[in-house]
Parts: structure tokens; sequence; C-alpha cells
């Protein structure tokens, strides 16, 4: 690792840059998560004819949470406080190498789809764990649905991520960016409109939106990712809330570069990663958007239909690749 | 006697010895079947007998006087003991009926030809061309053996399959040789003499004789 | 002389065994004269590897290469014997069922039928050969009969019918070769028409017709002695009621001594009609044989019956061995016999144990034997992993180079049937000595006697020595094949 | 701020008034107040109804699992002081009497707006 | 010098055995131990050896094995099997002196557990069909005998060993069936003659050897339709056997594959290597569907080896069919993530198995249900438990990630391939890699969580304590060797790449460039995994650091401990916690028509009124799919048989004279 790390410091002059686009990315991402949620929040209300919180409250919260006091039940282990550090850690990793402002972060050759599949799942591995620990009925059930609907919508997200990769022949996000921006046509082609479609529903499902979950419901026997994070008090809520919004923002950062790579700064100019960030700020609000008119509109799923939601999205994911395969 | 009249009288022996085997098929009494064995082995011992005169062979001689004492009197003496000690001392009825029986002894009669003339038709001897019977005999010998249940007429079914393998034996090849041909007589006369013994002892114990109830060895 | 000297020393044994009462020194007596039998095996076996063939008694013995191996097993076999059914009379006696002149007539008996097996493996004259297996049958009748119960009675009149007409047919079938010898010009005539050196030679100048005819009957016929399908039914009755020493040197080398008989016919068949026939011939009987053992073994109750069918299916393989008729397979199939032979006449020692401790010989009857008898279930276990073909022991090396062999010669799809008949019999096997072997402790562990365990480990203990080292047996395994291959 | 609605042995008549105090017209929501399923995550408890024996164990457990800083608000003259129920058999007393109150909305039941105006002293906004 | 080495190993493995068996209790267990981690050694730096310099040793003796004489030869391929092997023998030597203190195991379970050691390190280096069925049926042997070590208590042991016995003959008696057909017609048995001749071999020929073998090796590997003893053998084996059942002996199913189908019959048709991958990509999902829905811990592992098996296999299918296909660098590149997952497998699999080990040992059961609580009684069994459970759900910074990226990467590239069948093949393995990493991921937290964590469910796991240090050494240092690889995988791939272009038949090019993460020769897509860990440890503290330092009056600094939030309710027992049964019951519904769980509900009403319930008992049980529908009705056809054969021999001496009767007739009509 370290003559890695020498390698790279040695070769790129333009490293600094590099690591600075990086670490805008993770910022971006830790602050624009909460806010994405307070959008989402202010359409849902507005919808419903409510003024609603104002967008930057869940930056107020998080700050108020952060001072307040950590409470661990008694049974707990060790794993009950690494979890939410490890899901903002692997999101934040996630932030810094996925194509989100620049399309060269800092560890390009990192920048692998299957990397960032499964750092998602550790993310969600870490939560699923932390809920089993204090023994509480309700961690152990949001936890076994958690990993069950993660276990069918994880394959989608790969395979859907795998249509991309066969069209432009490598599994590197960046490189995949790249390829969409030099192949304009690739944009409108079937094969991706179906990725689109597969990702979407994956992402609903990975955030625990509405037609797979509802984030504010008081009633434990129907939560899903809720019931894992009952016992989190104080900072460790404020860890995992700005963990999940951060997921949320990745995910839907990473749905706009992939299907609307426009704006991305590719050269790595000041100027340009500036114009990066607000095309980013755009397009993941405008998703985030059409995300909560969604979920306006429709009604919870029972849990065991949500599994035909989901292998309806991996079908569509398998038939984008397929498309794609055959078109090529 | 001019050598024609030879060859028919051993014509006329392994005649014999077919014939008791089919009367073995249809005589339903142990007491018969006991005299028809001592009339083969007496027509087995001729047709030595000729052969012996024929080669000029001593040996033969010999032999044939073995075969008509152990077959011809020592062999029917001790079937007859053993019938005697069983009261019932007829057949009961036998697995498959006479007249089916008498057919089947025409078919192995009709096999045996089949098989054994394509054999003697490669080396033309007056004597050869008798060996089907010899062949017969082993065959009807043999089903006496499968259908019948009374332990003595088993044994006689075994003495009746001896007795046309010694016939082949004379027949085709004029005696084996006297070493081989003692040990084989000597060995059957012991078989029976230990058939003999096995069957008194199963007539103490079990008080009957009919093999088809002695089915107690199975899986 | 040696050869002499060979047969006659069980017939001297069993004479001195007649005469005197029998105690435990003439038990020892007996087992000694059986290691004299194997001593002077091997030093015919020396003596035939160097220089072609010894005969003696003026032509009417002869012994090669193949008849010195034989030699050898039946005595190491008859020696395993002999030491086990010292134990086996003496519980008798002591369990009062039979007198000490019994056993003496016990005795006798078993060291005619040594001295019977000896003459036929030696004997140079085909006929001769056959008067031997004949004899040889008359032997063990009484032994079958030897425990007096109603099935003895039953298995041993069975056995002596059945094994009686098998046996006339192969007369017939010697018959028959001894005619088509006496019609080749310049055959010698007289005594030595049916010596095998000279049959050998005229082989090729055989009529095929007849001689074609002549091996139907000798495989139908030697067939019953060795078991083979369609007259192997009396196998399992009389091994199951014989006392252990006894199934154990039927089930151990009676049924390879018949098999050698038919080895010497095939030689001369294969002389006169070329390997083909005899090949069709042993390939449907062995096959017939595997299925008959395949499918009766896998509802099988009794321990004893189980060992027989084993027997059948062992002499199937080795049918099939011998059909293939290459070198390395006739020299696969003897190794076999001797593997075969030690291994069960091991197992059915310990099974004639077992049922003496045990009073039952049933499966289901006697659970968890190795928790209850630990050296007699550890016995009993491996000799059925020798059996069963597994690595250490020499039947997984015979078994491996007949398929070999058999796949060399174009019957792979024969050698692909005997494998899976193989391995209906392992599961089924498996399954009755799971059973019987594995389990709770219900009782304490209770030790076998020094005198039982010490020949039978010995005899595992030497089938695994030959399975591993190829030292002494290797120059005598292919001299012995090539005296049968042309 | 988040609060933790506890039913403390109420007529409900109060939780119709907190529902329209979150409803479109009066919309607390608007000045951050919102109603959470865990006590771990608020910061405050909403307690309604006098608190009957059953439920005085459970509401200080309840206050227990609060992280502090935490706030208690009585809504409803039976949480502030015993209102029509006051000294019945199966009442252990009103809210104060088991936890430290900071903030009480008297009325039976309490007009929405005045609960939105008690939740805006305390969000401060 | 590797000579000299491998066979000091293999003699200091039987000398272990012997000891085993010989020495008086106390001293046994520890010698045989001692001795047997100096064969995995020995046996290490002989195969190491060949590795790392290329070249192969043989030897051949004719005085052992009469009529065939014994050839043993040690290429870099069956080289990386020996070293895989040693390296978990190592561990599992070590662990077993703990494991076996308490109850002394009898003389036979010490000897034969070195003994199938040294079987195991024998397979691979035998080079002709004699050797390599000798070295195949005794490594069964010994197996099944270290399988049997507690058959006196449980009836679930003798039907397990039963099995095992009756399905590793049927795989062998196929194997030798194969190699024989292959020795006759391909002149000559031992495995460098058959190579010479593979060209002049037939094609009906070479496809039926392949197939026979594949059926024996992939029985012994547990592909799905012949996996069916594994989850019997494995969970009734004492742990140690089972660690190295499933660390090593499952890998040498695979290496019978590459070895029959790449080295004797040279690479062969494409549609071999396609049914192979074929028999992967259903051994994987079927595997991780039952991992996940099995609450027995090592039923658990058992199923999940079968999964991996399968993610192997389709790495070797899809490798062998590029090979034939042509493309020789991206077979290269497959087959060295198929057996680098091969590697991982072994480290992480036999880790598990010990952890499980440890488990039973220490809380007395298996059963998940009735464990809990354990991470803070037995924090080092948990630790390594935990790092074993996350590499094999594929999580970055160890060594399953390493090895399923590569194996997602050459998949990826292989799409480029020309011919269609090759592509779909790729594309059903790629959506299988998919699959099976959710389901992996549930069945390993379902283990980790519900087993280590919460309250103890049973007074056996509230009595664990932590295991011996002989125990530990040995789970660490394979839990170790899980995160090494993880981290700095460029390490062990070189050596890997080396043991590939000896697998292949026209060897592949390098498919790794140099360098401690995984960098692609072929392609430019590449992963450091040593960058991404430091990453996330750099995110992990300035995260926990943001937290930390946030200003906060001094008495909230420290966190607060309290009952869990349970509703207000204040006794919160250890039975309202979640069940294994429980947390996979939302996985069986959705997956109901592959597994098929019964369950049986039984009410017991009070006796006075129907409606009132006294007890609801609520048994389930998931069994094997594939055991109920191909294996029981081939035994009621065989038992049928039996019984029907049975009746034929009914005891009557003219039955039996009648069969000779009929067929003297017979012979004589065709002769004449």
């Amino acid at each position: 690792m370290i003559g890695t790390l020498a390698t790279l410091v040695a070769t790129s002059p333009g490293l600094l840059a590099r690591v600075g686009a990086s670490a805008l990315q993770v910022v971006a991402v830790c602050v624009g998560g909460p806010l994405l949620l307070g959008l989402m929040g202010k359409i849902r209300s507005r919808a419903e004819g409510r003024v609603g919180p104002p967008i930057t409250q869940g930056l107020l919260d998080l700050r108020k949470l952060v001072r307040k006091e950590a409470i661990r039940a008694e049974h707990t282990s060790a794993v009950a406080a690494l979890a939410p550090l490890v899901l903002v850690s692997s999101a934040a990793l996630c932030a810094a190498i996925t194509p989100l402002v620049t399309a060269r972060p800092v560890i390009a050759g990192g920048a692998d789809v299957f990397a960032v599949v499964y750092l998602l799942l550790m993310g969600s591995v870490a939560l699923a764990l932390g809920g089993l620990d204090a023994g509480t009925a309700f961690g152990g059930m949001g936890s076994s649905r958690a990993m069950t609907v993660g276990a069918i919508s994880e394959p989608a997200l790969l395979v859907a991520v795998l249509a991309l990769a066969i069209q432009a022949h490598t599994s590197n996000l960046p490189g995949i960016v790249n390829a969409s921006l030099s192949h304009p046509e690739w944009l409108a082609s079937p094969q991706r409109l179906l990725a689109l479609a597969a990702l979407v529903v994956v992402v609903i499902a990975e955030t625990g939106r509405i037609p797979v979950d509802n984030p504010s419901t008081h009633l434990e026997l129907t939560m899903i990712h809720e019931a894992m994070i009952l016992e989190y008090a104080g900072p460790d809520l404020a860890l995992v809330t700005v963990g999940e919004a951060m997921r949320l923002g990745l995910l839907l950062g990473l749905v706009a570069n992939l299907f609307f790579p426009w704006g991305i700064d590719a050269s790595g100019g000041g100027l340009a990663m500036l114009v990066g960030l607000v095309a980013l700020g755009a397009k993941t609000a405008a998703i985030a958007a059409s995300v909560a008119l969604v979920e306006v509109s429709t009604a919870k799923l029972r849990l065991f239909r949500v599994p035909e939601l989901l292998a309806g999205g991996f079908v569509l994911a398998a038939v984008a690749v397929t498309t794609g395969l055959v078109a090529r | 006697m001019r050598f024609g009249a030879a060859i028919d009288v051993a014509e006329l022996a392994a005649g014999i010895v077919l014939a008791g085997a089919v009367l073995a098929l249809w005589r339903k009494d142990l007491r018969a079947l006991t005299s028809v064995l001592s009339l083969q082995g007496a027509a087995l011992a001729t047709v030595a007998a000729v052969l012996a005169v024929r080669d000029g062979d001593v040996g033969l001689g010999v032999v044939a006087g073995v075969v008509l004492v152990a077959k011809g009197l020592v062999i029917p003496y001790l079937l007859a003991r053993v019938v005697r000690a069983d009261p019932g001392s007829r057949e009961t009825s036998p697995l498959v009926n006479v007249p089916a029986s008498l057919f089947t002894a025409a078919v192995l009669v009709v096999v045996s030809y089949l098989v054994a003339g394509r054999l003697t038709a490669l080396f033309p001897d007056p004597l050869t061309r008798l060996a089907p019977l010899g062949l017969a005999t082993v065959l009807v010998g043999f089903f006496v053996l499968v259908t019948r249940r009374k332990a003595i007429s088993q044994i006689v079914g075994l003495l009746l399959v001896d007795n046309g393998v010694a016939l082949v034996a004379f027949l085709l090849t004029a005696g084996v040789p006297l070493l081989v041909e003692l040990g084989a007589s000597l060995d059957v006369l012991l078989v029976v003499v230990v058939l003999q013994v096995l069957a008194t002892t199963m007539q103490a114990r079990f008080g009957h004789v009919d093999l088809d109830q002695l089915r107690e060895l199975h899986d | 002389m040696l050869l002499v000297v060979i047969v006659s020393v069980p017939l001297a044994a069993g004479a001195l065994a007649a005469v005197l009462p029998w105690c435990r020194a003439i038990g020892w007596a007996m087992a000694l004269a059986d290691a004299a039998v194997l001593g002077l095996g091997v030093v015919l076996a020396v003596q035939t590897d160097r220089h072609r063939a010894a005969d003696g008694l003026d032509g009417l013995l002869r012994a090669d290469a193949l008849s010195a191996f034989m030699v050898v097993v039946i005595g190491a076999v008859s020696l395993l014997a002999t030491i086990q059914s010292i134990r086996y009379l003496e519980a008798e006696i002591a369990g009062g069922e039979h007198s000490a002149r019994h056993s003496s007539l016990y005795s006798l008996l078993v060291q005619v039928f040594v001295a019977c097996m000896l003459a036929a493996v030696l004997s140079a004259n085909l006929g001769a050969l056959w008067v031997a297996v004949e004899a040889t049958t008359v032997a063990t009748t009484f032994l079958v009969g030897h425990r007096r119960t109603d099935k003895a009675l039953e298995a041993s009149w069975k056995y002596v019918l059945i094994c009686s007409v098998g046996i006339a047919l192969a007369f017939l079938g010697t018959v028959l070769v001894y005619f088509a010898a006496l019609h080749v010009p310049g055959h010698p005539t007289g005594a030595s028409v049916l010596d095998w050196t000279s049959l050998m030679h005229d082989s090729h100048r055989l009529d095929p017709g007849v001689v074609r005819l002549a091996m139907a009957l000798l495989v139908l016929g030697y067939g019953t002695k060795v078991g083979l399908a369609p007259m192997h039914s009396w196998l399992p009755d009389a091994h199951s009621q014989a006392p252990a020493p006894v199934s154990a040197l039927m089930s151990g080398v009676l049924l390879t001594v018949a098999f050698y008989a038919l080895l010497r016919f095939k030689a001369v068949a294969d002389g006169a009609l070329g390997p083909d026939f005899t090949r069709m011939l042993l390939v449907i009987v062995g096959l017939a044989s595997l299925l008959v053992a395949a499918s009766l073994l896998l509802t099988q109750r009794d321990v004893k019956r189980m060992l027989a069918y084993h027997s059948i299916e062992h002499m199937g393989l080795i049918a099939l061995g011998a059909a293939a008729g290459t070198t390395l397979a006739i020299a696969a199939v003897l190794l076999h016999i001797l593997g075969h032979g030690l291994a069960k006449a091991v197992l059915f020692l310990a099974s004639g144990e077992i049922l003496l401790v045990e009073g039952t010989s049933e499966i289901d009857k006697i659970p968890a034997l190795l928790a209850r008898r630990p050296l007699l279930g550890g016995i009993f276990g491996f000799g059925l992993v020798a059996l069963l073909g597994l690595p250490p022991f020499s039947l997984f090396v015979s078994e491996l180079n007949m398929i070999r062999g058999e796949a060399a010669v174009g019957l792979g799809w024969a050698a692909g049937l005997s494998l899976v008949a193989m391995a209906v019999i392992f599961a089924a096997v498996m399954a009755h000595s799971r059973h019987l072997l594995l389990g709770g402790p219900t009782a304490s562990p209770s030790a076998t006697s020094r005198l039982v365990g010490i020949p039978l480990v010995g005899g595992l203990v030497a089938c695994a020595a030959f399975g591993l080292s190829a030292w002494p047996l290797q120059s005598l395994l292919d001299a012995a094949a090539r005296v049968v291959v042309r | 701020m988040q609060l933790r609605h506890v039913d403390a042995g109420s007529c409900n008549g109060c939780e119709i008034e907190i529902a329209q105090a979150f409803a479109p017209v009066c919309d607390a929501g608007r000045f951050g107040a919102r109603l959470v399923a865990s006590p771990r995550h608020a910061d405050g408890l909403l307690v309604t109804g006098v608190v009957t024996k059953n439920m005085a164990v459970p509401l200080q457990m309840t206050f227990e699992a609060t992280p502090r800083p935490r706030v208690v608000v009585a809504c409803g003259d039976c949480a502030v002081n015993g209102g029509l129920f006051a000294g019945a058999y199966g009442v252990a007393g009103s809210v104060h009497d088991v936890v430290p109150v900071d903030v009480e909305i008297p009325g039976c039941p309490p007009e929405p707006s005045e609960i939105t105006e008690a939740l805006r002293r305390l969000t401060g906004r | 010098m590797s000579t000299a080495a491998y066979f000091i190993g293999l003699g200091a493995a039987s000398a272990a055995a012997l000891l085993g068996a010989v020495l008086p209790a106390r001293r046994r267990l520890l010698a045989a131990a001692v001795l047997s981690a100096a064969a995995c050694l020995a046996a290490l730096v002989g195969a190491g050896d060949v590795l790392v310099s290329g070249h192969a040793f043989s030897v051949h003796t004719a005085q052992v094995l009469p009529l065939t004489g014994v050839d043993l030869s040690l290429d870099p391929l069956g080289a990386l099997f020996v070293a895989a092997t040693a390296v978990v023998g190592l561990a599992v030597s070590c662990y077993s002196v703990g494991y076996g203190v308490h109850a002394t195991p009898s003389r036979i379970a010490t000897a034969t557990l070195p003994a199938f050691l040294a079987t195991l390190l024998l397979v691979p280096a035998a080079a002709s069909v004699a050797t390599f069925m000798v070295a195949w049926e005794l490594m069964a042997l010994t197996s099944l005998l270290a399988l049997l070590t507690d058959h006196r208590r449980r009836r679930e042991t003798r039907d397990a060993a039963q099995w095992y016995a009756a399905m590793t003959h049927i795989g062998a008696a196929a194997i030798l069936l194969g190699l024989v057909l292959l020795a006759a017609h391909a002149g000559g048995q031992s495995f460098a003659a058959i190579a010479a001749h593979r060209r002049q071999l037939s094609l009906p020929l070479t496809s039926v050897v392949f197939v026979l073998t594949l059926f024996g090796f992939a029985s012994k590997a547990g592909a799905v339709p012949l996996h069916v003893w594994l989850p019997r053998a494995h969970p009734e084996a004492p742990s140690p056997v089972s660690a190295l059942m499933s660390g090593a002996m499952v890998n040498l199913g695979v290496y019978g594959i590459l070895r029959v189908g790449e080295d004797l019959l040279g690479g062969g048709e494409m549609w071999w290597w396609l049914v192979v991958a074929a028999l992967g990509v259903v051994s994987a999902v079927f595997g991780a569907l039952h991992a996940a829905a099995s609450t027995d811990t090592k039923r658990l592992l058992a199923y999940s080896t079968v999964d991996n098996v399968g993610l192997v296999l389709i790495g070797v299918g899809a490798a062998g069919a590029l090979a034939a296909g042509g493309q020789q660098a991206l077979a290269g590149l497959v087959l060295l993530a198929a057996l680098f997952h091969l590697v991982n497998h072994a480290l992480f699999k036999g880790c598990l198995f010990l952890g499980a080990g440890a488990l039973q040992h220490a809380a007395g059961t298996r059963d998940l249900d009735r464990l809990g609580g354990l991470a803070r009684k037995m924090p080092a069994t948990a630790i390594f438990f935990g790092a074993g459970a996350l590499s094999i759900s594929a999580l970055p910074g160890l060594n399953g990630f390493a090895s399923e990226w590569l194996l997602f990467e050459g998949l990826l590239q292989g799409f480029a391939s020309r011919s269609a069948v090759t592509v779909a093949a790729l594309l059903a393995g790629v959506a299988t890699l998919a699959i099976t990493g959710g389901l992996t991921a549930t069945a390993f937290v379902k283990a980790l969580g519900v087993g280590f964590l919460g309250q103890p469910r049973s007074e056996g796991a509230g009595a664990a304590r932590e295991v011996g240090p002989s125990m530990l050494i040995g789970m660490g240092f394979l839990a170790g060797g899980c995160v090494v690889l993880g981290i700095v995988p460029g390490v062990v791939l070189p050596v890997i790449d080396r043991a590939t272009t000896a697998g292949l038949v026209a060897g592949a090019s390098r498919a790794i460039r140099p360098g401690l993460g995984l960098a692609l020769a072929s392609v430019h897509s590449e992963i450091d995994p040593g960058l991404l860990v430091g990453g996330l440890l750099v995110a992990l503290v300035v995260a926990w650091g943001a937290v930390r330092l946030a200003p906060r009056s001094a008495e909230l600094r420290s966190p607060r401990r309290a009952a869990a939030w349970g509703c207000g309710r204040d006794l919160q027992t250890a039975r309202m916690e979640i069940t294994a049964t429980s947390f996979a019951e939302p996985l069986q519904r959705v997956f109901a028509d592959v597994l098929r769980p019964d369950h049986d509900l039984e009410v017991t009403h009070t006796a006075e009124s129907r409606y009132f319930p006294e007890a609801i008992t609520f048994h389930q049980r998931v069994d094997d799919a594939v055991e109920r529908v191909v294996y029981r009705p081939v035994m009621a056809a065989v038992a049928w048989w039996g019984h029907l054969a049975r009746r034929v021999p009914n005891g009557s001496v003219h039955r039996y004279l009648a069969f000779g009767f009929a067929t003297l007739v017979l012979v004589l009509v065709v002769l004449a």
C-alpha cells in the first residue's frame, strides 16, 4: 500500500488537484445528502399541502444530535459502537472514488463498479450487525428484512451497472463516464434506458424510500431500515443519519453521472470543478424531486411483494445486458 | 461272434441305457427304479466289454468288470436299503406330470441328436454314431433330478446322469484312461454312499423325504 | 518328489487325527501340517520360478508357476482355518454338543479336503484334476453337515446334489476334450492323452466344434463348483451352515481351485478356438454372477450369507478378469485369488467367532459390535474394508488391474457394468455393516481371546502387505500368468 | 425538536389535537418539530393523559431511554394536574409526579394552535 | 530441494499417524499435532519451491504397488493444491491440540487426522492412474474413519458416514473407469504417457472419459446434483477434520477436473467446459440459498462450501471454454481468478469451521438458535470468526473481495469473445456471482449476528468461556491469512499465475502486472485493495474524530449504559431476541419453491375447552430438495429390486436345479 502511494505521488503532478477534488466530492456528498433529504421532505409536504420543515432541517438536526448524549444498550458489544462509523466511512470512501464532481478522482484505479457495490454492501452489513447487537426483537427483525431486501437488490445493482460496463468495455466508473461523454449516441440506447429503470428501483430499495420501506413510520412491525437504528442515540444517530444521507446522495449522484454525464469536470481545472459541482447539484436535485414525487403517489408495498419488485428490477437489468450484448 | 454282431450288441446295450432313463421317468414305484438302475449298469458293462474285446484292451475289461459290480450290484443294493426304510415307497405327484415329462424326454432326445450328431459326423465310426444316446441319457437324468420330489428318485436321477456320461465316454473314446475311469466310478460310488447316508438321516429326522418341503434355507 | 510330499503331508496329519482321540495337541499338529504345506509351497514357487516345471510320481503330478502359486494360496488359507478350528472344536466340545470323536472326524475330513485340493492343483492330467475336484465335494459334504442341525442337513443335501450334477457335466466336457485329442494325428496316446502339456502343444490342431461344446459344458460344470451364476444357489446355504473354518476354507480357496481348473481348460480352448469364444462365455457368466450377488446382497439379514453372496461377486469379478486374458489381467486375477482368499477367510473366521460369542449371526441382533468387542469388531471392520476393495489391501490393486486388463482388450463396457454392481454392493454392505459395527455402547466392552485375534490380524496384515509391496509376488505372478496366456 | 409521544392514560382527545397540530393547517413541522418512533431519537417526551399505575413504570423507562438534554411536554389538563381523573383509584398522579415537566399545555383538549405555540417556544422558531 | 522437502512432509505426516495410534493417551495428541504441523511446513516448503522456481520433479518406484508401481510428480498446478492443503493443515494440526484436550479422542481418531492429511498431500502429486486411484481411495477411507470418531454418540454421524462412503465410492468408481478407459487407449498408465498421446485420442472416447471423471470429481467437490453428502458429513465430523475436508479435500475435486480436462485430454471440446460452468452456476445458487436458510452453523458452512465451489467451477468452466475458443490470455486470467478464489476459500472456510468448532467446544451446541451473546464471552473467537465471515461475504479489504473482483473482471472481459454460447455462459456466471454475493452476506450476517451478538439463548451459551490458546492460534493464523491476502493480494498472485500457466494446455501469458494490488496485464482496469483499506481507515478516524470533538457538556461526554429500548417493557429477556430460524424466514418465504421448507405446527388444547391452547410447538425443517427429488426415488427403486430378487431363490432345490437345466439346454441348442 505504501509502495503504491509512493508511486502515485511521484508520477502524477496533478495529484494535489485530484486529492482536492476527491475531498470536495466527500464534502459535497456529506452536506448534499441531508439537503437532498430535506428537499424530498419539502416536496412531499408541499404535495400534502403543508409548508413542511425547511430544507436545511436535516443539517440542523445533525448539529443538535452531535451534541447530545450517546446511549448504548446493556448487552451491546463493540459492534454497536463500530457500525455507524463503518457505515459513514464506507459511504465517504465511495464518495471519494466515484466520479461525481470530477471524472479523475484520487484512486482512479480503485473506482471500480464491483468495489462501489461491495462498499455499499459493507455499509448495510455493518448496519445489520449493529441492529442485531442490542438483542431486541425490533433490531433483529429489521436486520433480517434489510438483509433479505439487500440480498435481492444487490444483484440487480451489479447487473445493471454491468450493462454499462459491457458497453464501455471497462468496469472502471470514470472510464464509463468518459466513454459515455465521448459517445453521446449511447445515452439513448435501449440498454441504457433499461439499466436506468433497474437502477432507479434498486436505489429506492437501497435507501429505503416509500414503495419499499417508509422512513417516517412509527409502527415497528412495518419498518425495515428504521428498526435497525432504534437503539442509536445522539452522536451514533447523527453518524447513521449522515451515513444514510450520503448513501442516498451517492447513489443519486451515480445515477446522474452514469446516465446524464454532461457537466462533469473531465479536465481537472478549478473552474471546471465548480461547474461540475453545480451540475451534480442540479442533476441530483432533479432526480431527488422525481423520487419524491414517486413516493407521494405510491403506497408502501407489503413486505413480501417487495421481492417481486426487486426481481423485476433484476430482470430489467438482465434484459439490459442481453440487449447490450446482442446489439453490439 | 463276428465283429458286426458285437457292434449290434453294443447298439442294443446303448439303447437299453436310454430306455432305462425313459423308464425312470415313467415309473413311480421306487423299487422299480432300482431295478432299472441295475439293468442300466449291466448294459453299460456289456458295452465296455464289447469295446474291450474289439480293441483287445485288458484295462478296459477290468473297467467293464468294475462297472458291472459297482453300477450293477452295489449301488442298487444300497438304494434298496433306503427304499425299505421309507414306508410310502411311492413317488408322490412329481412336479411335472408323467405325460409332460415323457414329451420333454422326447424333445431332449431330439436336442441331443442335433448336438451330438454334428459331432459324430466328423469321425464316422460305427460306435461314435451312438454318442447322442449317451447325451440323451444325461439330459433325461438331469430332468428327473429337476422334477422328482423324493430323495431316492433324485439319487436315481444323478446316477442316470453319471451312466449317461460313462456311456458317452465309452462310445466316443473307447474308455477314458484306466486311472481316470477308476477314479470316476469310485467318486460316483462315494457320492451315492453319502447321499444314502443323508437320505436315511433325513428320513429319521423329518419322517419324510420330500425335498420340496425342505425350504428352510433362504434369505 | 517334492510334489508327493506336499500332497501326503496333510493326508498323514489326517490319518494321525483319525487314530488318536482329539485334543489341543492334535489341533496344533494339523496347523503344523498346513504350515508345512505353505512352506513347501513357497519352496516349490522358488523352484518353478527358476526353471520351468517340476514333476513327480512318474508324470501324474506336475507343478508349474501357476500351480505353485495355488499351493501357496491353499497353504496360507488352510493354515488360518486350522488354527481357528482348534478354538472352534474346543468351544464345541465345551458346549457339549459333540463328542471328541466327532472332532477327530472333523480334523480328518479337513485334512483330506486340503489334500484333495493340493492333488487337484498339482495334477498334470486333466482327468485326475476332475477326480480330485469331485473328491473335494465328497470330503466337504460331511463337513457342511457337521453341525447336525436340520438346516445343515438340508444345506449338505443341496450342496452335494448340485455340485455332483455340475461335476458330471464337467466330466462330460473332459471326455469331449479327450475325444478331440484322440483324433489329433501324432498326439501321444494311452495314459498321457489328457496331459496338460501335450494338450497345450497340440491345442491348435484340436477340432473347433468339439472343443466349443466341451468348453461350454466345462464352464457350466466347473462354474458350479466356482459358484458362478446359473448354478450358484448351493453356495449361500452351504457356506452359512458349515462351521466357520470349513466355510472359510471353501469360500477362500475351494472356489478358486475350481477356477484354476477352468483356467487350465481356457488355455487349451484358446489355442483351439482363439480367445473370443471363452471370453464371451466368461463375460456372460461373470456379469450374471455380479447381477445375482448385487441383487441378493441388498436385503441380507445373516452375516454368513452376506459373506457367501460376496464370494459370488468376487468370483464373477475373477471370471471377468480371466475373460480379458492378457498377462496383466491373469496376474491380477491370481493376486485377487490370493487377496480374496485371505480376506474372505479372515471374515468367515471372524463371523464364526461372532456366532460363538454372540450366539446368533442375525445382523440386527448384534448391534454396536465395535463398542462391545473392539478387537473382533475392528477385525471384522477392516476385513470388510479389504473385501470391498479399498486401497491398503491387495484386492484394490488386483481389481484396478483387472479392470485395466479388461479395458485394454475392449471389454470396457463389461468393466463399467462390474463397477456399477460393485458400487451397489458397496452401498448394501455398508448399510448392513453400519448397524452391525457402529452404535452406542450398550454394555462394557469385553476382550476377545488372543488365540482368535492374532491369526486374523496376521491374515489382514498379510493381505495389506501383498497390496502395498510388490517384492515377493511380482515375479511369481508374471511367471504364472505367462504359463496360461499363449 | 424531535418528540416521542407517550400516551400515559389519555382519552385520546389530546392525541386528535396533536394530530391536528401537525396537520397542514397548523403545521408544527415547519417549525422543526417532528414526532419520532424511538425515545433514543427524541429530544423530549410529549406526554398526554393522566399517569395510570400501569403506565408509571413505562413512562419512567421511556424518560430514562431519552438522551440528555431532554424536555418533557405535558399536554392537556390530565397531564398537567390530573384533570377529570385526579384522585381516581387507577391513577398514580399527574405527569410531574413521575417525571420532571418543562412545558405544560393546559386545556382539555388544548387547541392545536396552542400546542403548536408551545412547540415553537421549544424550537425557538 | 523441493523433492526432499515434499517427501519429508509425507514421511512426517505418516509418522504422525503412526505415533497417534501407538502412544499412550496423554502424549499422543501433542506428538501427532506437532509432527503433522512439521509435515505441513515441509510440504509447504517443497510445494513453494516448485511454485516459485516452476520446475516439476517426478519419481518412479516399481517396488511399491504390485503390477503397476508408483509414479509421483509435482508440477506447479499440483504444487498450488499441496500448498493450500499445507496451510490449512498447519492451522488444523495446531488447533487439534486444543480441540482434543478435554475428551481425549480414541487411538483411531488421533491417527486418522494426520493420515488424512498425508493422503491430501499425496493426491496432487500422483502421476499415474494407479497411484492416483490409490491415493484417492486412501483419502476417502481415512476421511471416513475420521468422520466416524464419535459414531458412538450420535445416529446422524452413522447416517452421514453411510451416505459419505456410498457417494465417494460411486464417484471413485466413475473416475477409475474413466481413467482406465483413457489409459487403455492412450497406451500407458502414467499421466506423462497419456498426455503425450492426447492428440491421437478419438473425440467420442475423450468425451466419455471427461464426463465420467467429471461425475467423480464433481461429487468430491460437491457440485449440486452430487453434493448431498457434504451437508451431512461436515457437521458430523470433528471440526479439525471438517476444516480439512472443506479447506483442502473439496479443492482436489477441482484439481481432478483441471488435471484430466486440461492436462490429460488437452483442453478438449467447448461443451465440456460449458457443462462444468453450468454445474458451477447451479451449485452456487443452490448452495447460497441453503446456506441462507440453514440454522446449524456447520451445515450453513457446508452449504456455503457448495456455493464457493460452484463459483470456482464457474471460473474453471469459463476458462476452459475461452481456452477452447482460442482466447488463451483471457482463459489464463479467469483460471487465475478461480484458483485464487480456491486458495482464499481454503483460508476463510478453514477459519470458519475452526471457529464453529470452538463455538461447539465452548457452548456445547452448533444450533444458532441456542447460541447468542458469545462476542463478549469469547472475543478472540468472535474476531476470527468475524474476519472469516466478512471475507466470505466479499467485503472490501479482505481476500474474498479480491478473488471475486478478479473473477468478475475476468468474466466481464470475456464478453468480448465471439461465440454466443460462451458469452451466455459468462453472463450466467456474472449473474450467479451477483446473486450469491447477496445471499452469502445474508447467511453470514445471520451466523455472525445471531450467533455472537445479543444475549445468550441457552445456559450452554451463557456458560461459554474463551477456548484454549492453541485453538486461537489455529484460527488466528487463517484469519490473518485472509486479511493479508485481502490487503496485498499481489504477494500471492504471481505464484498462482505460474500454476495457471501449468494448468492450461497451451499455457497463458502473464495475467497480472507485478505490484501489490490487482493490476490486470491484459486490460487497463485494476484495483488496489490496499489503498481502499487505507481510505476506509482514514475516513473512519475522521468520522470518529468529528463526533468526539463535538462541543458537549462534560457529563454527556461518555456514552451511558441503559436498558435496551423495548417499547417500555422492563423485562427484556433473551427469548425476545431474533433466532436464526426467524432471521432466515423472510428469505425462505421468498425462495419457497426452491427450498420447500416443511413446517408442522401442533397446538395442544387444554382439557377443559378447545378455545384455550395449552402449548403451541412449531417445527420447521429445510431438507435438501435435490435429495428428495433425485436420491429418494433411486434408493426406493433399488430396495424394491432387492425385495423382488429375494423372492426368487425360495430354498427349493428343484428351482436351483431348474436354473442349471434350463441354461444347459439353452447352451446346447445355441451351440448345435
